[in-house]
C-alpha cells in the first residue's frame, strides 16, 4: 500500500452476534484492537455485527456502509464463503486490504487467516477414537450442513475411520455443533441405536452426554467444545475418560488483525495463513476451566509475537511443528 | 364421502394418525426400540406443547392473530431463568423471573397490537427483535448452570413415563377444560371467529387479545427456562421453535381462521414432528431429504385434516354471506359446537 | 340535499382513497428521513456510487416484498419465500448458467409449483399460512439437493448488469426496483387481472357471481407471486455473484413488515405496491443506519423493532389527527 | 300463546273462506291471456332443487313475459333466493326445466340476458365503485383501457335511475353507506348489453324511501323498454304497487299467482299462510301519552335542525324509534350509546341488536344454542364456571318462544337470514340488559318473523326495558311509542304513538331537503 508510514485504519465485519464464540470472538478483537491503538499499531478501530441471523445480505448492507468509510483494513468473519464475493471484490478494488478468517473464499485479492479444520477434525477424532481402545460403536455428529469446514473434517474423520477398521460407525446426523441440537437429535434417535462407546463431533459433547444420562445409557467418549460451560461439566466427571474439547479458536480474529497489519506494512504473507485450533486435553483442564468464563470459548491469546513466529512457521511451511501459544491465564 | 366421515372424526384424529405411523415407520426401519423411542419423544415433546398451546391460544382469537416473538423470548426466558437461579441459588425464582420476562416481553405486543394498531405479526416480529437483543446483552459474560435438582426432574421417567410430560399432559387438560367450561374460553372463541359480532354481543375482545398475547409470551418464557435447564441456555435455543409451534398448532387441527382450538392436536402435532426427525435421522437422510419430506408430509396432513371453513381463509372480516356463498363447507363447521 | 352537498365534495377526492395511500406516504416520509440522517453521517453517500453502494442490497427485498404483496392482496400469506427466494439463486447460479435451457425450464417449474400449490389451497381450504410453510421445507430441501454448499456462479448478464452504471448517474439498483414496482403496480391497479386478485382477497363471492373461476384467480396470483420470486432470486443472485439457498430466510417476515408498513392489509383486498417498495427500501436502509451509526450491536435488533413500531405509531397519530 | 301455530291455523283459515282457489282460477284466465299474444320469456316446469335434507324447490312451475314486472313473494326459506339463483343461472336444478330466451342450459356466465341484484354480499368492499362494475361487467367493457369506459357506464347508469346520488365512481365501496351500496349493486345488476331480465333480490331493504321511489321509477321505465323484471321483496306494498303479476311462493312451489291490481296485502298475506292479526295487533295500540312519571333509562344531546340544543330521552318501558332516511345518524346515536360516550346517559347493562347479521351478528363455527347463549354466559355461570343446565334450559326457552327453525343444535349459518335474525334478536332479550338498542335488525324479515319479533320486543318493554330502535322500514315505526326523526345527525321533528306514519316520517325527512337547495 501506499503511504506504509501513517497507521492503518480497521474495520471487523462481524454477520452476527448469535453465539457464544462470536461473542468471544468480538471479545478478544475489542481487547487486542484496544491495546493496538493504545500501542500505537493502528489509528483506529470499527467494530460492526450485522443485524439478523447470520444473514449474507444483512452483512452485504453492513460491509458496503463500511466501504463508505473507506478504512485501510477491512477484517471479515463471513456469513457465507462466496455470497460475500462481489462485495469484497469491490473493496479490493478501492485498495484496501481484506482478510477473511474463520472461513475461505476463492477471491484471489482476499487474504485469508484460518484454522486447520483439518487439525481440529483429527485431533477430537483421535482424541475418541484413542479414548474408547480403538475399537467400539461411535455415532459421528457433524457439523453445519455444506459448510466448507465441516465438508474438509468430514474427510479427515472418514480417513481416521478407514485407518482403524474396528471402530464401527452407527449413526451419523448434523448437529450443527450445537449441544441442543445435538441433544434433541440423539433422544430422537438413541432409543433405536445399539450400544455406543463414542461419539465423533465438532464440539457437542454436552448434549450428547446429556442425552445419553437421560435415557440411562452408558456415558460415551465425546469431543467437547472449550467453552466455560462444558469444561466444567466435564470437569465434574461427566463425560468418559480420554474425552476431549476441540474447537476453533476465537482468537483469530485478533491474529487476523496483526496478520493484516503486517501485510499492510508491506511484509509478504502467504495468501492463506493457518493457525492452531484451540485444544483442550484432560491434563490442562481445571487450568483452563480457571480461565474461561461460563458462556465464553477458550481462545489463545495472540500477540503480535505469537503472530509474527506463526507466520515464519507458515512460510517455512512447518505449521505442524509450531509451538502452540501458552494456556492464558485469569 | 369424506365430509361425512369429517363430521365424526375429532379435529384432532389426523396429527396423532401421522404421529402413530411415524412411529411405526421407525420401529420398521430399525429392528428395535421398544417403548424408548416414545418415552425419549414425551421427554423433549413437552416443551414445544407449552410453546404450542400459547400460539394455538393466539392464533384461535381470530384471522391474523399468530406471535413470532415466541422464539426468541423462548431463548430469554432460558437465560433470564439460568442467571437469576443461579445468582439466587433457587431455581423457583429463576422460573419466576423467566415468566416475568415473558409477561414483560408479551406486554410490548399488547401495547403495540392494542393501542399502536400494529398487525400481531408484525408487532410480535418488532417484539422478538427487542427480546433477542436482551439476551444478546444478558449473553455477554455469561455465568451460570441449571439447577441440578430441577435437571434431575426434567428427565425423570419413573417406569419410562417422564414425569414432566405428565404435568404437561394436566396442564393441556386444564386448557381445554378452560376452553370447553369457562366462560372466558367461549368469550375468547367468540371473539376468534367473528370479533365484531362478539363486541355487539357484549364481549370484551380487548381483554381477550391481552390474554391470549400474554399467555402465549409466559409459556414461551417458562418452556424456553424449562428447557435450557434440562440442557443449557443459549441465545438460539429457540430459534427452531416458530415455526415447528406454527405448524404443530395447524396440524393439530386448530382453525388459522380462529375460533377453534383443539389442545390434543398441539400433542399429536409434537409428537408427529419430534418422531419425524428421528425416523429421518435414523434412515440417514441428507439434511436435503429431510426438508422435501418434512414439507411433502405437513402439506399432505393439511390436506388431509383440512376442511377449515373458508368462511374467512387468510382472513376475513370483509368476506361477508361466506357461510351462505360456500355451502360445500357447512357440514364441515357443523361438528365443531 | 345537504348529504348531497357534503358528497359533492368528496366526489373531487374519492371516498376511502386516502385511508390506502395515507400510510405508504408515511413511510416514505420515514424513508426519507432515514436517507438524509446517514447522509448526513457520511455525506460520501450523494453519489451514484454511494447510493448503488447502499441501495443494491435492497433491491432482492423489494422485489420479494412485491411478490408478498400480492400474496397479501388476495388474502393470504407467504411464509416461504424466504427460502424460495434462496432456492432460485441456487438454481440460476448453477443450471442457469451452465444449461441456460434447464435453467429457464427448472424456473418455470418453480413458478408452476406455486400455481399449484394456489389450487392446494383453494380447493382443499387449506391456510395459505400453513401451506406456504410447509412449501418451505420443500424449497429448502430442493434448494440444497441443486447446491449443497453455497456456491455456483451467477451467469455473466447478470455480472455485467451487477456493474451497469445508467446514464445521468441514476442508481443502476433504483432503477430495477422502481421497475419491478411500475410492473406489479400495472398488474394489481390497471389490469382486469388485478381488479380479479384483489376481489378474491376482498370478497370471493363477488368474484364468484361475476362469473370467474375462484381456483384460476388463485392459482395466477400465486404463479405471479412465484414469478417476482424469480425475479427477487435473480437480483439475489447478482447481489451475492453465487447460490445459496439460505441466504434471506429472513425475507420470510421482512417482507410482510414491508407490506403492512406499504399500507397493505392480511384482510386482503388492497394493493399497495409503491407504499411496499417504501417500505422495503426503510427496512433495508435500517442495517446502513445501524452501522453507520456503529451503536452497541446488542442493541441493533432492538432498535430496528422500535423503529418499525415508532414508524406506525407515528401512522397512528396522522390517521387520529386527519380524522 | 296464540301465535304460536301462526301457519298451520292460516292454511286451514285460507282454505275455509276459499281465497286461493278463487285467485287461482282468476290466475289461469291472466296467463292464458298473456300467452295468447306471445310466448313467455322465462318459462319453468316443475323445477326442483333439494339441499341436502332439505327441499329449496318442489315443482316450481311458472312464466314471466317480456315487458311485465313480475312480483314474487313468500315467507323466509320459501324458496325466493333459491329460485332466483337458479334463473340466474348459479344454481342447477335436480329436475324440470327451465327455459330462458329459448335456452334451456345456462352456459359460462348463467343465462345471457339475465342480471341479478343480490340481497347483500356481491359487491368486493376493498374495489372501487369502477372496479366493481368492471367486474360483473367486464363482458361488454373493453378489456384494455377499461376505466374511462366502466367509470362512465357507472356513473350514467347511477345518474339514472338514483338521481342526486353522491356516488363516485372512484370511490371505495368499503367506504360508502349501506344504502349507497345497495345502489351501486341494483346500478351494477343493470349494466349489461343484452338484458331482457333483469332480477332484484330484496333490493329495497336497506335503500331510502326516496331512492326506493327513484328504483321503481326505473323498473318502470324497463318495463316500458319491454324488459322483464323479476321483484323479491318482503314489502308486500311496494311489491303491488309496481308489480303486473305477483306470484306467492310457499315451502319450495308457486302456491298462486295473482294480477296485482285485482289483490290486496291481505290475500297475499293470506296466501303466505299469514294470520291476519299477527300484523295488525299492536299497530297503535301502546298507550299514546307516555306517562312522565317513568324514570329516565337513556338521555342523548343532540341538537335540533335549527340547531338548538334538544336531547334525545327514553323512559324506562318505552319504544323509542330512530326514523328518518338511512344513514342520517341514526347509528352514530346507537354508537354513542353503545360505547357509553361521556356525554350521555345510559342505564346499566345494555344490549345491542345489529342489522348487518352476516359481518356483525352470527358467530359462524357455532350453533344456534352457543350463539344465543354467549351475552348472557356470565349471568348464568358463577365464578368464571359455565353452567351447562341454566344455559340448555334458556336456549329451549327461547327457540320455543321465537320458533327458530332448526331446533338448537343447528349450525346458524344454515339457518336463513330471518332466522338468523331471530337468535341475535334472543341473544338480546335473553340478556339481563335493561337497555336494548336495535339497529335496523329486520332488514330482510319476513312479515310473520317480523310480526313475532313486533310481539317481543311490546311485551319486553312492558316489562320494563326500554327499548332504541332505529330502523330503515318508516312502517316499522308504527310500533313505537315515540319516534325521533333524524336528518343530518339532528332531530327532524318528534312523533308520538298514532302521530308515527309514513307520510309524517317522510315529510319530516325531506322538509329539510327543500330547505337545503333553496
Ligand atoms: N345454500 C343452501 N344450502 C342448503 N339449503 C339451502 C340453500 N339455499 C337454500 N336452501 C334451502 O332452500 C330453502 C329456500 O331458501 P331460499 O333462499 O330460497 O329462501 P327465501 O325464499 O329466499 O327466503 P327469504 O325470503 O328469507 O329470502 C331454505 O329454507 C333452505 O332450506
Ligand atoms: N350454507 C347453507 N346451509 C344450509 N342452508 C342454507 C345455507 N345457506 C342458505 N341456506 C338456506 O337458504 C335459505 C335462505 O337463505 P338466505 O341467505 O336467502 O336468507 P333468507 O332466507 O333470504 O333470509 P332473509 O330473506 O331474511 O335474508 C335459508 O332458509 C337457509 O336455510
Ligand atoms: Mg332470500
Ligand atoms: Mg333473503
Amino acid at each position: 500500500p501506499a503511504m506504509a508510514a501513517d497507521k492503518p485504519t480497521v474495520a471487523l465485519s462481524n454477520a452476527f452476534l448469535g453465539n457464544a464464540w462470536r461473542r468471544s470472538m468480538i471479545t478478544a478483537f475489542e481487547e487486542a484492537a484496544t491495546k493496538a491503538e493504545a500501542d500505537g499499531l493502528i489509528a483506529s478501530f470499527q467494530v460492526s455485527n450485522a443485524p439478523g441471523e447470520n444473514s449474507a445480505t444483512e452483512q452485504i448492507a453492513q460491509l458496503k456502509a463500511l466501504l463508505l468509510d473507506e478504512p485501510d483494513i477491512l477484517l471479515v468473519n463471513p456469513a457465507s464463503p462466496t455470497a460475500l464475493n462481489p462485495t469484497l471484490q469491490q473493496a479490493c478494488n478501492m485498495g484496501i486490504v481484506v482478510a477473511v478468517f474463520d472461513s475461505s473464499t476463492d477471491l484471489e485479492c482476499v487474504h485469508i487467516v484460518t484454522n486447520s479444520f483439518g487439525d481440529w477434525a483429527r485431533l477430537s477424532t483421535q482424541a475418541v477414537i484413542d479414548g474408547i481402545g480403538g475399537k467400539g460403536n461411535v455415532i459421528i455428529a457433524r457439523g453445519v450442513q455444506g459448510s466448507p469446514p465441516e465438508i474438509e473434517m468430514y474427510e479427515v474423520q472418514t480417513e481416521l475411520l478407514k485407518a482403524n477398521p474396528d471402530v464401527k460407525v452407527v449413526g451419523e446426523f448434523f448437529t450443527f455443533c450445537d449441544s441442543a441440537k445435538a441433544q434433541e437429535a440423539l433422544l430422537g434417535t438413541i432409543a433405536s441405536l445399539p450400544e455406543v462407546d463414542g461419539v465423533i463431533g465438532c464440539g457437542e459433547g454436552l448434549g450428547a452426554v446429556q442425552a445419553f444420562q437421560t435415557a440411562g445409557r452408558d456415558i460415551p467418549v465425546v469431543a467437547f467444545a472449550p467453552s466455560g460451560r462444558a469444561l466444567k461439566f466435564w470437569g465434574e466427571g461427566n463425560g468418559a475418560p480420554g474425552s476431549v474439547a476441540v474447537m476453533s479458536d476465537p482468537g483469530q480474529g485478533v491474529a487476523a488483525l496483526f496478520t493484516a497489519i503486517n501485510i499492510y506494512n508491506g511484509q509478504e504473507v502467504p495468501r492463506t495463513t493457518i493457525f492452531p485450533p484451540v485444544v483442550v486435553s484432560d491434563e490442562e483442564r481445571d487450568q483452563w476451566i480457571a480461565a474461561v468464563g461460563d458462556d465464553e470459548i477458550a481462545s489463545w491469546q495472540w500477540t503480535q509475537e505469537l503472530v509474527d513466529a506463526q507466520l515464519k512457521a507458515n512460510i517455512d511451511g512447518m505449521v505442524a511443528e509450531a509451538a502452540l501459544p501458552p494456556v492464558p491465564v485469569r | 364421502m369424506i365430509k361425512l366421515e369429517r363430521r365424526a372424526i375429532p379435529p384432532w384424529t389426523w396429527s396423532f394418525l401421522a404421529a402413530i405411523i411415524v412411529l411405526v415407520l421407525t420401529y420398521i426401519v430399525s429392528g428395535r426400540g421398544g417403548s424408548q423411542t416414545i418415552t425419549l419423544a414425551f421427554t423433549i415433546a413437552p416443551y414445544l406443547v407449552l410453546v404450542g398451546l400459547g400460539q394455538m391460544l393466539v392464533m384461535s382469537a381470530g384471522p391474523g392473530n399468530i406471535d413470532v416473538s415466541v422464539a426468541k423470548v423462548f431463548s430469554l426466558g432460558g437465560l433470564i431463568a439460568i442467571a437469576v437461579g443461579d445468582v439466587t441459588g433457587s431455581w423457583v425464582l429463576g422460573l419466576a423471573a423467566a415468566v416475568a420476562a415473558g409477561f414483560a416481553m408479551a406486554s410490548i405486543s399488547v401495547i403495540a397490537i392494542l393501542l399502536v394498531r400494529i398487525p400481531p405479526i408484525v408487532a410480535t416480529l418488532a417484539t422478538s427483535l427487542i427480546a433477542s437483543a436482551i439476551s444478546l446483552t444478558l449473553a455477554k459474560g455469561f455465568q451460570g448452570s441449571p439447577d441440578p435438582m430441577l435437571k434431575g426432574f426434567l428427565s425423570w421417567a419413573p417406569f419410562g413415563i417422564p414425569a414432566f410430560a405428565v404435568v404437561v399432559l394436566i396442564f393441556t387438560v386444564l386448557v381445554s377444560l378452560f376452553l370447553k367450561r369457562t366462560i372466558w374460553g367461549a368469550q375468547m372463541l367468540a371473539v376468534g371467529q367473528a370479533r365484531r359480532a362478539a363486541e355487539y354481543a357484549g364481549v370484551n375482545a380487548s381483554k381477550v387479545m391481552v390474554f391470549v398475547y400474554l399467555t402465549s409470551g409466559v409459556l414461551a418464557a417458562l418452556a424456553g427456562a424449562l428447557r435450557a435447564s434440562f440442557s443449557a441456555p443459549n441465545v438460539e435455543l429457540g430459534n427452531d421453535y416458530l415455526l415447528d409451534s406454527i405448524a404443530v398448532v395447524v396440524i393439530g387441527g386448530t382453525l388459522m381462521t380462529g375460533g377453534r382450538a383443539v389442545p390434543a392436536g398441539v400433542w399429536g402435532g409434537a409428537l408427529f414432528f419430534i418422531l419425524l426427525d428421528g425416523l429421518l435421522n435414523l434412515i440417514g437422510w441428507s439434511y436435503a431429504g429431510q426438508n422435501v419430506l418434512k414439507g411433502f408430509l405437513v402439506l399432505a396432513v393439511l390436506f388431509l385434516a383440512s376442511g377449515a371453513p373458508i368462511l374467512g381463509r387468510g382472513a376475513s372480516s370483509s368476506k361477508p354471506d361466506h357461510t351462505i356463498a360456500d355451502d360445500h363447507t357447512e357440514p364441515e363447521i357443523k361438528p365443531l359446537s | 340535499m345537504n348529504t348531497a352537498i357534503l358528497q359533492q365534495a368528496q366526489l373531487t377526492w374519492p371516498r376511502g382513497l386516502g385511508r390506502r395511500v395515507l400510510p405508504g406516504c408515511l413511510t416514505l416520509v420515514a424513508m426519507v428521513l432515514i436517507l438524509i440522517v446517514c447522509g448526513m453521517i457520511q455525506p460520501r453517500i450523494w453519489s451514484q456510487n454511494g447510493l448503488t453502494l447502499i441501495m443494491s442490497p435492497i433491491v432482492a427485498l423489494a422485489i420479494a416484498s412485491m411478490a408478498q404483496m400480492v400474496m397479501m392482496s388476495i388474502g393470504d400469506i407467504d411464509l416461504g419465500i424466504g427460502f424460495f427466494v434462496g432456492m432460485v439463486t441456487t438454481i440460476v447460479a448453477t443450471l442457469l448458467r451452465d444449461t441456460p435451457v434447464l435453467g429457464v425450464l427448472a424456473l418455470a417449474g418453480a413458478v408452476l409449483a406455486y400455481a399449484l400449490l394456489g389450487a392446494l389451497v383453494q380447493l382443499r381450504a387449506v391456510p395459505s399460512l400453513i401451506a406456504t410453510l410447509g412449501a418451505s421445507f420443500v424449497w429448502l430441501g430442493l434448494g440444497l439437493f441443486v447446491l449443497p454448499v453455497p456456491g455456483g456462479m451467477a451467469p455473466d448478464w447478470l455480472f455485467a448488469y451487477a456493474f451497469w452504471k445508467p446514464p445521468l448517474s441514476i442508481p443502476a439498483p433504483l432503477v430495477t426496483m422502481v421497475a419491478a414496482t411500475a410492473l406489479t403496480w400495472f398488474v394489481t391497479r390497471r389490469t382486469g387481472l388485478g381488479v380479479r386478485f384483489r376481489s378474491l382477497g376482498s370478497n370471493p363471492v363477488a368474484l364468484t357471481r361475476s362469473g370467474s373461476s375462484l381456483v384460476v384467480t388463485r392459482m395466477l396470483a400465486y404463479a405471479m407471486v412465484g414469478v417476482l420470486g424469480v425475479l427477487a432470486g435473480i437480483t439475489l443472485t447478482a447481489e451475492i455473484g453465487g447460490g445459496d439457498v439460505n441466504a434471506v430466510p429472513g425475507y420470510t417476515l421482512t417482507t410482510v413488515a414491508a407490506v403492512i408498513l406499504g399500507g397493505g392489509m392480511f384482510t386482503g383486498g388492497r394493493a399497495v405496491a409503491w407504499g411496499t417498495l417504501a417500505g422495503a427500501i426503510t427496512l433495508g436502509l435500517l442495517t446502513v443506519l445501524l452501522t453507520l451509526l456503529s451503536l452497541s450491536s446488542n442493541l441493533q435488533p432492538a432498535v430496528q423493532g422500535f423503529i418499525v413500531i415508532a414508524v406506525l405509531a407515528g401512522r397512528l397519530v396522522v390517521e387520529r389527527m386527519s380524522r | 300463546m296464540p301465535r304460536v301455530r301462526a301457519r298451520q291455523r292460516a292454511r286451514t283459515l285460507s282454505l275455509q273462506n276459499g281465497a286461493i282457489p278463487a285467485v287461482l282460477t282468476h290466475a289461469t284466465t291472466l296467463r292464458d291471456l298473456h300467452t295468447a299474444d306471445r310466448e313467455p320469456l322465462v318459462q319453468v316446469r316443475d323445477a326442483v332443487k333439494t339441499y341436502g335434507p332439505t327441499k329449496a324447490l318442489s315443482g316450481v312451475t311458472l312464466d314471466v313475459h317480456s315487458g311485465e314486472v313480475f312480483g314474487v313473494v313468500g315467507h323466509n326459506g320459501a324458496g325466493k333466493s333459491t329460485l332466483m339463483r337458479v334463473l340466474s343461472g348459479l344454481d342447477a336444478i335436480d329436475s324440470g326445466s327451465v327455459q330462458i330466451n329459448g335456452v334451456t342450459r345456462p352456459f359460462g356466465n348463467g343465462f345471457p340476458g339475465v342480471r341479478m341484484a343480490y340481497q347483500e354480499g356481491s359487491l368486493a368492499l376493498e374495489l372501487t365503485v369502477c372496479e366493481n362494475i368492471y367486474l360483473s361487467s367486464h363482458s361488454w367493457i373493453p378489456d384494455r383501457r377499461w376505466h374511462g369506459p366502466a367509470a362512465r357506464r357507472a356513473a350514467r347508469r347511477l345518474d339514472e335511475i338514483f338521481p342526486g346520488h353522491g356516488i363516485s365512481p372512484a370511490d371505495y365501496v368499503d367506504d360508502l353507506p349501506l344504502a349507497d351500496r345497495q345502489m351501486v349493486e341494483i346500478s351494477r345488476a343493470t349494466i349489461a348489453d343484452d338484458l331482457s331480465l333483469l332480477i332484484l333480490d330484496e333490493p329495497t331493504e336497506s335503500l331510502s324511501g326516496s331512492a326506493v321511489d327513484h328504483l321503481y321509477d326505473y323498473v318502470r321505465r324497463l318495463r316500458a323498454k319491454g324488459h322483464a323484471i323479476i321483484l323479491v321483496s318482503h314489502r308486500l306494498r311496494e311489491i303491488l304497487s309496481v308489480c303486473d303479476r305477483v306470484a306467492v311462493m310457499k315451502d319450495g312451489a308457486v302456491v298462486s299467482t295473482h294480477a296485482a291490481g285485482s289483490v290486496t296485502e291481505q290475500d297475499l298475506f293470506l296466501a303466505m299462510g299469514g294470520e291476519v292479526v299477527s300484523d295488525k295487533e299492536g299497530v297503535g295500540a301502546r298507550p299514546t301519552a307516555t306517562d312522565t312519571a317513568r324514570p329516565v333509562s337513556v338521555k342523548v344531546p343532540m341538537a335540533t335542525v335549527e340547531g338548538a340544543a334538544t336531547q334525545i330521552v327514553a323512559r324506562k318501558g318505552e319504544v323509542i324509534g330512530l326514523a328518518g332516511i338511512a344513514g342520517q345518524g341514526q347509528q352514530r346515536v346507537l354508537d354513542r350509546l353503545w360505547c357509553r360516550n361521556p356525554d350521555v346517559e345510559v342505564s346499566q347493562a345494555l344490549a345491542y341488536v345489529p342489522g348487518d347479521r352476516q359481518r356483525s351478528g352470527i358467530l359462524p363455527i357455532w350453533d344456534v344454542a352457543r350463539n344465543l347463549t354467549i351475552t348472557t354466559l356470565p349471568k348464568l355461570g358463577k365464578n368464571g364456571i359455565r353452567d351447562a343446565d341454566k344455559e340448555a334450559s334458556l336456549v329451549a326457552e327461547w327457540v320455543d318462544r321465537l320458533k327458530i327453525s332448526g331446533g338448537a343444535n343447528a349450525a346458524i349459518t344454515g339457518l336463513s337470514g330471518g332466522n338468523q335474525q331471530k337468535v341475535i334478536v334472543a341473544r338480546a332479550f335473553a340478556s339481563d340488559a335493561d337497555t336494548i338498542l336495535l339497529d335496523d335488525p329486520f332488514r330482510g324479515v319476513d312479515v310473520h318473523t317480523k310480526a313475532e319479533l313486533y310481539q317481543l320486543i311490546k311485551s319486553e318493554a312492558r316489562k320494563g326495558r326500554t327499548i332504541v330502535w332505529y330502523s330503515s322500514e318508516n312502517s316499522e315505526m308504527q310500533h313505537c311509542d315515540r319516534a325521533y326523526v333524524l336528518r343530518a345527525d339532528r332531530i327532524a321533528g318528534e312523533l308520538h304513538g298514532p302521530q308515527i306514519t309514513d307520510e309524517r316520517i317522510i315529510s319530516l325527512s325531506f322538509a329539510e331537503a327543500r330547505e337545503a337547495r333553496a
